[in-house]
């Protein structure tokens, strides 16, 4: 089969997979199989794709034409293909997780359920498989509304306000700035090709350029940058699951990676850092880090702490991109991957924990890792991930932001990086060690061992060990992503 | 000045009509006058455009001997057609207001609005 | 033969069969004959349009008389690809109807066969506004459709329907009024009904001033017939209150054909040299179509029934499509022209199933449809999509007309608009949203607890309706193409 | 004669009485038809008389027997309707500024187009009545549509009057139900 069928198979395989759960509605058990076969289709296909991307193969299809001169077209090309390795690995794993989950929790509507979170899939496929700006606005739309019914899974009216201001917050931005800047950028520069060197160059000048980054980078809600981070929180509403996979790795990472495209593909990284617009977006994000951190470190709820986190991390992803040079675009990208290991594996220990004891607040969490303690360790892990320290996955993410920073002769950032770093330690690592050597609540004799379901425990392990994997794979993470760079 | 006054005299008693006319449909309530204040409106378009077909000298477009001058006869054409319609309008418009006063028991505008508020 | 009297077939034959369906009376009979016609008449318009693609210009002599004495015909890319959605609108919508079980149970059965004669008057009089080239002929037609559609509405079957239909007659027999006024002045400066004629002896003709008054009656009276804001008073309760059907049908192509009327009147009578740089139409239709989008958008979210809810939207997508116009360039008239269509079928979509919920529920109350997702998935779904269309969503035909309305404010430079254009979608989210989260994820309402899904012969035209969104939403060639084709011959780019 | 018809119309503004004020109407569309006698135009003259005084009229007085005589004392503020009025008709005054004089030869609407159809007519169709002629002929179409309007107006005042009493005993015995829309 030619890589450019492949790249149309990774398309449709979500979207028929979809179907088909839609179909096995009144069957659980073959509604779940074909959830897993689905997910395990998807990854190997992706993967399948992956030596011909680093050989520099970017397979190319194109379905029709929407506009004239403006095509649906698809391309594959190396941070695609690593948005779509992480997103199509973890669907497996999370789907794991969710069939424990969502059975030990009696949830109503599983179907539904399972089916917009095939869709959601999709879209974020699509994303990581757009060749024009017009094709990855489409598909980030499709993701929008498809992960709208998951938040509002529970209908409850706690469920239905967060859902209201996610999508609030994300068709806002989308259609108010995004779709704005997408067609601005189409008059002036007559084209939405994700091209290397960029577009735009030659066709805007002076604050024009720093306008229209700015409605790029606000109009990509999804990347959560401040004060468009609102909805992150508010869809932790949703069941632990979509929390995981969609706003740790599916739904945010398609923000930061629209962002680092629009700055490689449209504006081009010489462009951009020649023209000066980018710093302010330097500390936008610089800012958002900080600011998030500190919030974070005042939520009890934890999986409320744990969204603030993702919206600080998230701004490390757009502080690579900002940088506009080879190191910061590298390492944001990178962090792009690291990041969802370690933030899925805490998602994964917070629905576990809530599961077993149904406890979702932090105070509350004394003594647990003598309960449940694959799980605490599986967060200690996940957590020092986060942190950046070796040898984990996150180490190298953080290792070349600084050195992007560095190479900017933005040393602010480098502080900003380690200032951020302690608070990571400080919002983190104190839940396992209060799992670990607090003892619980003193009338309350030890409990035994009681983890949560099998799959669920499965889960987090495989995550777990996936942090440190990456620690000594993040080579071949490297080599892949060096293209951006203009390498 | 003056020539204009008496060339356009008659357009300007017409444009009086209509704006009587119309002044009734929007400013009455009760909907028979309404219908009145349309057919009156419409009856004085009428007038404007037989107004501007009429030739100085000219006769009723009826050819015959003797006459050679003759009153545009187009504009008739068209307001046949649009008596016509003005009465089907009448007639459209006054059964609907024999089924408001049915459903209603008035044909006052305010007092439906009124009952309307209450259901 | 046939080739040659196409344009005439396109009128009479909606025409003659209207009469016939009174003859007919026997309701299975009746709708049988009257969805053949309006098919029929759909695939003359097909025809049509794909000879109009070929040649550019269709013309026939109605009775044989040559223009300027005697009444044209003719069709060019706009008022062919008008025919065909009007045209395939009303027949997909009355194709619904047929069996026992429809939305046309909300009509009592004793008048049901004079419905079906009103229905295909309706349709003959908006296409005879479309294929006219004669001005005197466009009020005659305006008024048939008029008066058929005062009948319509007043079939409904709450009492409200009546004082909705009397509105609307006066509002409407106001606007003709006006439009006949707006002829008459022509007339008298041209001494021409041919509007062809007329835009050529318009330059010739002194005069300004009268011309000048002219303009705004015809502008006035049309903006009532097309409901432009503030003139739009009449439009939600007719809208509320009529069958579900003929609220299907209405919101589909009435306003669109008054839209129709004024691109005629602005673009190929007057000239866009005289509306708008000697006038300045374009200030004035950009200033009411951005208030009427914001004011009825916003009044739309306050509404509880959502027939009427979608009233007050349609009110909104009218100040799209003058938008669109008001800019007077090529993709802003392509804007405003494939917004006619990608309304056209998204209304319809949207009012057909509205249909649906009224025909389960007896009720469009936003209260009622609480939960009614669950029983009415497909009915439910439609609409949703739809609703996604209005919004302009991509891959749905609302997210094309707002991508040319935006390139056509950037490409002048309009900022400001583009960005209200945006914003005020963003209200459209909230309209929208209100229903769908009621419907699937609330927990079901009394009414919604009895209620099933609606019957294959509702919803299949319903689907056919909301899959041609999505369809247009993606397939662009064929409905922004022959907008395309049509604002270059608006425009005079291409003659 | 003008001023007669400025006088009716003014009346109907300030009459309460509703016989009286569709009398009137009736009044002034003959009137109307008087002067459009003197303006030459005896064809529609006979029809406005025959229709707009006549059928308008007995229609309207029909209406009346079925409903009430009287309007209510008006409330509320006249200014926004005198407004809008005063603008059409200070437009339309504007408008005549440049328009041709009443009855002139020359104006574009009495010589164009040329043949005249009162020149053609004598060829074409040999009907001395000109009118007649174009109505049939040129204008033919125009005419159907007018035959059209009829029916579609006699359809739907069908549609409307039947079984209303039928409509009348539901609605009242409903009383203030809203929601239920069927009545069959």
């Amino acid at each position: 089969m030619s890589s450019s069928t492949l790249v149309q198979l990774v398309l449709l395989t979500p979207l028929v997979g979809a179907g088909l759960i839609l179909a096995c509605g009144k069957r659980p058990n073959v509604r779940e199989m074909v959830t897993l076969l689905t997910g395990v289709t998807l990854f190997s296909l992706v993967v399948s794709l992956l030596p011909a991307v680093m050989a520099g193969e970017r397979p190319t299809f194109t379905w029709f034409e929407m506009f004239p001169g403006l095509p649906i077209a698809f391309t594959l090309e190396p941070l695609g293909m690593l948005f779509a390795l992480v997103a199509s690995g973890l669907w497996i794993v999370t789907s794991i997780y969710a069939i424990g989950y969502m059975r030990a929790h009696h949830e109503e509507h599983q179907t539904r359920f399972y089916t917009s979170f095939a869709l959601s899939i999709f879209g974020a496929m699509g994303i990581a498989l757009a060749g024009n700006m017009l094709t990855l606005f489409l598909f980030y739309e499709i993701l929008t509304l498809s992960t709208y019914p998951l938040v509002s899974h529970h209908g409850t009216e706690g469920a239905m306000k967060g859902a209201r201001t996610y999508l609030s917050v994300l068709l806002s931005t989308s259609v108010g700035l995004l779709l704005l800047a997408v067609a601005w950028t189409w008059v002036m520069a007559g084209t939405l090709d994700f091209t290397e060197g960029g577009i735009l160059a030659g066709k805007v000048e002076g604050p024009m350029v720093l306008v229209l980054l700015a409605l790029y980078a606000f109009g990509t809600g999804k990347a959560a940058l401040m004060p468009f981070h609102r909805w992150l929180p508010a869809a932790m509403v949703a069941p632990t699951p979509v929390s995981a996979l969609l706003h740790a790795v599916a739904v945010v990472k398609a923000g930061v990676f629209t962002v680092m495209k629009v700055v490689v593909y449209i504006f081009g990284l010489d462009f951009l850092s020649a023209s000066g617009a980018n710093v302010w977006l330097m500390y936008a994000a610089g800012i958002t880090i900080i600011l998030a951190s500190f919030v974070a470190l005042a939520q009890d709820n934890l999986k409320r702490r744990l969204a603030y986190s993702t919206v600080s991390q998230l701004s490390y992803i757009v502080l690579g991109a900002a940088l506009a040079n080879s190191w910061g675009v590298v390492g944001g990208s990178m962090h792009i991957a690291m990041h969802a290991f370690g933030k899925i594996t805490l998602f994964f220990c917070a629905g576990a924990i809530y599961l077993a004891t149904h406890k979702t607040e932090i105070s509350d969490m004394r003594g647990l890792g003598r309960t449940m303690p694959i799980t605490m360790f599986a967060f200690l892990i996940g957590a020092l991930s986060v942190i950046g320290v070796p040898p984990l996955g996150g180490s190298w993410s953080k290792w070349y932001l600084a050195l992007g920073a560095v190479d900017a002769g933005q040393w602010v950032f480098v502080t900003i990086l380690m200032v951020s770093s302690l608070l990571n330690i400080a919002y983190l690592i104190p839940i396992p060690i209060r799992g670990f050597f607090s003892s619980g609540p003193d009338s309350v004799p030890r409990a035994p061992i009681k983890e949560a379901p099998l799959f669920c425990v499965i889960a987090l392990s495989l995550t777990a060990i996936g942090c440190i994997a990456l620690f000594f794979f993040a080579d071949g993470v490297y080599q892949l992503l060096l293209p951006l760079a203009g390498g | 000045m003056m020539d204009n006054v008496f060339g356009l005299y008659n357009y300007w008693v017409v444009i009086f009509l209509m704006m009587t006319g119309f002044y009734i449909v929007i400013s009455q309530r009760n909907l028979i006058k309404k219908v009145i204040g349309l057919n009156i409106f419409q009856t004085s378009v009428f007038l404007l455009y037989i107004t501007i077909g009429k030739v100085e000298g000219g006769t009723a477009p009826i050819v015959s001997e003797g006459f050679n001058v003759y009153t545009n006869p187009l504009p008739s054409v068209l307001i046949l057609t649009a008596i016509v319609v003005g009465v089907a309008t009448t007639s459209v418009a006054l059964a609907l207001i024999v089924r408001i006063r049915e459903a209603y028991e008035t044909i006052e505008e305010d007092e439906i609005l009124a009952q309307e508020k209450l259901t | 033969m046939i080739k040659q009297n196409l344009l005439a077939l396109q009128i009479v034959i909606p025409l003659i069969a209207a009469p016939l369906c009174i003859l007919l009376r026997r309701r299975a009979l009746v709708w049988g004959f009257a969805v053949l016609v309006c098919w029929l008449t759909f695939g003359i318009s097909v025809v049509l349009l794909r000879q109009v693609l070929e040649t550019g210009l269709v013309s026939y002599e109605m009775g044989g008389w040559a223009a300027p004495w005697g009444i044209e015909y003719r069709a060019d890319p706009l008022s062919a690809f008008v025919l065909l959605f009007v045209s395939g609108i009303g027949a997909i919508v009355l194709s619904s109807a047929g069996l026992k079980d429809t939305a046309l149970d909300e009509i009592p059965v004793s008048r049901q066969y004079l419905f079906f004669t009103l229905y295909l008057l309706c349709l003959t009089g908006l296409l005879g506004i479309t294929i006219t080239g004669d001005l005197f002929n466009v009020f005659v037609f305006l008024e048939i459709s008029a008066l058929s559609s005062y009948g319509l509405i007043g079939l409904g079957g709450r009492r409200q329907a009546l004082p909705a239909a009397f509105q609307y007659l006066v509002m409407g027999t106001i606007g003709a009024t006006f439009i006949l006024i707006g002829i008459g002045l022509m007339y008298m400066m041209t001494g021409t009904l041919n509007m062809a004629d007329m835009a050529e002896r318009l330059v010739m003709a002194d005069g300004g001033r009268t011309a000048l008054v002219a303009f705004g009656f015809l502008t006035v009276g049309i903006g009532i017939k097309m409901a432009l804001f503030p003139l739009h008073i009449w439009l939600p309760n007719a809208y509320a209150y009529a069958p579900s059907l003929v609220t299907a049908f209405l919101a589909a192509t009435a306003t669109k054909v008054s839209v129709y009327i004024l691109l005629r009147f602005v673009f190929s009578v007057f000239g866009v040299t005289f509306a708008f740089e000697t006038l300045g139409l374009g200030g004035v239709l950009m200033f009411l179509s951005l208030l009427g989008i914001f004011v009825a958008s916003t009044v739309a979210i306050f509404q509880t029934n959502i027939k009427r809810m979608l009233a007050y939207s349609s009110v909104a997508q009218i100040g799209y499509m003058v938008l669109g116009i008001s800019f007077a360039s090529t993709t802003g008239l392509v804007a405003g022209i494939v917004h006619l269509f990608n309304h056209a079928l998204i209304k319809g979509g949207l009012f057909m199933a509205m249909g649906c919920v009224m025909l389960r529920l007896k009720s469009v109350d936003i209260e009622d449809m609480a939960g009614i997702g669950r029983k009415m998935p497909f009915t439910m779904a439609a609409w949703a999509v739809g609703g996604l269309g209005l919004i302009g969503i991509p891959a749905t035909a609302g997210f094309i007309s707002k991508w040319y309305l935006i390139r056509a404010a950037l490409e002048q430079n309009w900022w400001i608009v583009a960005v209200m254009v945006l914003i005020s979608s963003l209200l459209a989210v909230i309209y929208v949203w209100r229903v769908i989260e009621t419907a699937f994820f609330k927990e079901p309402s009394a009414r919604a607890r009895e209620a099933r899904e609606a019957p294959l012969s509702m919803l299949l035209p319903t689907w056919v309706l909301v899959g041609a969104t999505l369809f247009f939403g993606v397939m662009t060639s064929t409905s922004a193409g022959v907008a395309g084709r049509a604002a270059e011959v608006l425009l005079r780019v291409i003659p | 004669m003008l001023l007669l018809l400025c006088v009716t119309a003014v009346a109907v503004v300030r009459m309460r009485g509703l016989w009286a004020a569709v009398m009137m109407m009736g009044i002034y569309s003959f009137l109307g038809a008087s002067w459009m006698l003197l303006l030459d135009a005896p064809d529609v003259a006979f029809t406005e008389a025959a229709v707009g005084a006549g059928i308008s009229t007995v229609l309207a007085l029909a209406t009346l027997g079925l409903t009430t005589t009287r309007a209510k004392q008006r409330s509320g503020s006249s200014m926004l309707p005198l407004v809008i009025v005063g603008i059409t008709g200070a437009a339309l005054v504007y408008g005549t500024l440049d328009m041709p004089h009443f009855g002139d030869p020359d104006s574009p609407a009495n010589s164009y187009p040329h043949p005249s159809y009162v020149e053609r007519t004598e060829g074409d169709i040999h009907i001395p009545n000109v009118v007649t002629a174009v109505l049939a002929s040129y204008r033919g179409y125009d005419t159907l549509g007018e035959v059209v309007v009829i029916f579609t107006a006699g359809i739907a005042v069908f549609v409307l009057l039947r079984g209303s009493r039928s409509r009348k005993r539901t609605h009242r015995s409903e009383g203030s139900e809203v929601r239920v829309s069927r009545h069959d």
